[in-house]
């Protein structure tokens, strides 16, 4: 087979936690793609930043708590993190109240990244 | 050029799974070739052949299989597939049940990757 | 579903022989899962058990397998973090074997 | 890139998002809910009319025809399933979902 250069990857998350399961199904999509040697990237804005925020107890819900697993994905292979200022600051977040070090960005910065993408996936 | 397409949501509730296939039928009307089709999170509902559908609307796991014969490639995430009780006693014919590794496939494989869902 | 008997208490399965519930798991219930894989217990598997159930704890997952022989070697010593090493000591896969020994979930075996 | 939304934009933020994200000139493609965005006569068609101005508009007959809507705001192109996968196969997509 042809030697292919990596693919682009970026998922683009925007939805918030427990509220529905995509948050966490795309997480484990993330860290399966992590294995494939693609140039992958993942970008939270609009609720999706809600994902990131420290002290989220599920316990009462009964529903497994995922937000440690974000922390993994550097080691996983995710070069590029970014969290979108705006959906930050609409939401009354900053960075301190995120669990995993992310790169802010503003939304033209957002922009010229998944323009530079092969396939964008949604979660 | 060559068409992955991931589908997540489920049939009826969402027209997720039918616009989906009329793009599908579209590519492939056009020439286009089809990689596979990825269903994922409750888009692995789409598969079940336990579907009884009135007779004045359309069966959409009928639909899917179909296009299966014709040689798309239907793959049901193993993982989504579990936690929605969906496996191999219930699969429509012509899909396969397979690992979210499939899904990295289609993205590095096809010319264009598009998402079908809520 | 099938069990285990440790200290006379019942201890439930699931058709893998992976822990039903994940709070069950204590040091004799290890033993007993590593004997159902045929797997004697020495001081270098329970360093690898003890490193799953640390990572488990910080990430709530269980590691892909480069990621577990990276993240052993850089805690462990370099001799250590390899596929090789980790085979020798779970020869059915550190994954399956000693994720189910160190009372993770099965992984979901999405690759 | 090709931007899909498939939202109704008087329930939902993602075509807000979408147009505050996307390019200059890239196209945007409204589906299934997201049809009612380019309806003439809305409370939106104001802001639908600028976005002609900034973005090629398509809107999916079929989705169109369905719910009724036959007045599309002026400069909004109405295409078929077939138009949808040329604009695939022009631009690489993403779906706002």
């Amino acid at each position: 087979m042809e030697e292919q250069a990596p693919r682009k990857i970026m998922f683009v998350n925007r939805r918030a936690p427990h509220g529905s399961i995509y948050a966490y199904e795309g997480l484990e999509v993330v860290l399966i793609f992590g294995a494939y040697d693609q140039e992958i990237s993942a970008a939270f804005l609009d609720d999706a930043v809600f994902s990131l925020k420290k002290g989220q107890d599920t316990s009462e819900l009964g529903v497994k708590e995922f937000s440690a697993t974000f922390r993994v994905l550097e080691a996983y292979g995710v070069e590029n993190r970014y969290v979108e200022k705006e959906s930050l600051e609409k939401r009354g977040l900053t960075p301190d109240d995120l669990i995993v070090d992310v790169e802010v960005v503003d939304g033209a910065t957002l922009r010229k990244a998944m323009g530079e993408q092969d396939v964008l996936l949604p979660f | 050029m060559t068409f992955g397409i991931l589908v997540q949501e489920g049939p009826y509730n969402h027209e997720a799974s039918d616009s989906a296939y009329h793009f599908i039928q579209a590519a492939l009307a056009e020439g286009h070739k089809i990689t596979g089709v990825f269903f994922y999170n409750d888009g692995v509902t789409n598969t079940t052949k336990l579907m009884d559908i009135p007779a004045d609307d359309r069966h959409i796991s009928k639909r899917w299989s179909e296009l299966g014969a014709k040689g798309v490639p239907l793959i049901v995430c193993v993982a989504a597939a579990k936690r929605r009780g969906i496996n191999s006693d219930v699969l429509i014919d012509h899909a396969r049940i397979d690992g979210l590794g499939q899904l990295s496939e289609l993205c590095i494989e096809s010319d264009r990757l598009i998402t079908f869902g809520d | 579903m099938s069990a285990i008997e440790v200290g006379g208490k019942n201890i439930a399965l699931d058709e893998d022989g992976f822990l039903a519930d994940i709070g069950d798991w204590n040091e004799e219930v290890a033993l007993a899962l590593a004997k159902t894989e045929n797997v004697d217990m020495t001081d270098a598997h329970w360093e690898v058990v003890n490193f799953l159930r640390d990572y488990y704890a910080e990430y709530k997952i269980a590691p892909m397998i480069r990621i577990l022989t990276k993240a052993i070697g850089k805690k462990l010593g370099k001799e250590k973090g390899n596929t090789k090493y980790l085979y020798e000591l779970y020869p059915a896969g550190p994954a399956k074997q000693a994720c189910k020994i160190a009372g993770l979930p099965k992984p979901t075996g999405c690759v | 890139m090709l931007h899909i939304v498939n939202k109704s934009p008087f329930s939902n933020g993602n075509l807000d998002t979408c147009l505050r994200i996307a390019q200059a000139d890239d196209p945007i493609l409204l589906i299934e809910d997201g049809v009612f965005a380019v309806k003439k006569g809305t409370s939106l068609e104001g802001r639908m009319k600028e976005t002609v101005g900034r973005h090629p508009v398509y809107a999916l007959q079929a989705d169109l025809k369905a719910r009724g809507i036959e007045g599309v705001v002026d400069g909004v192109t109405v295409c078929d399933y077939a138009g949808f996968v040329r604009l695939v196969e022009e631009h690489r997509p993403h779906s706002w979902l």
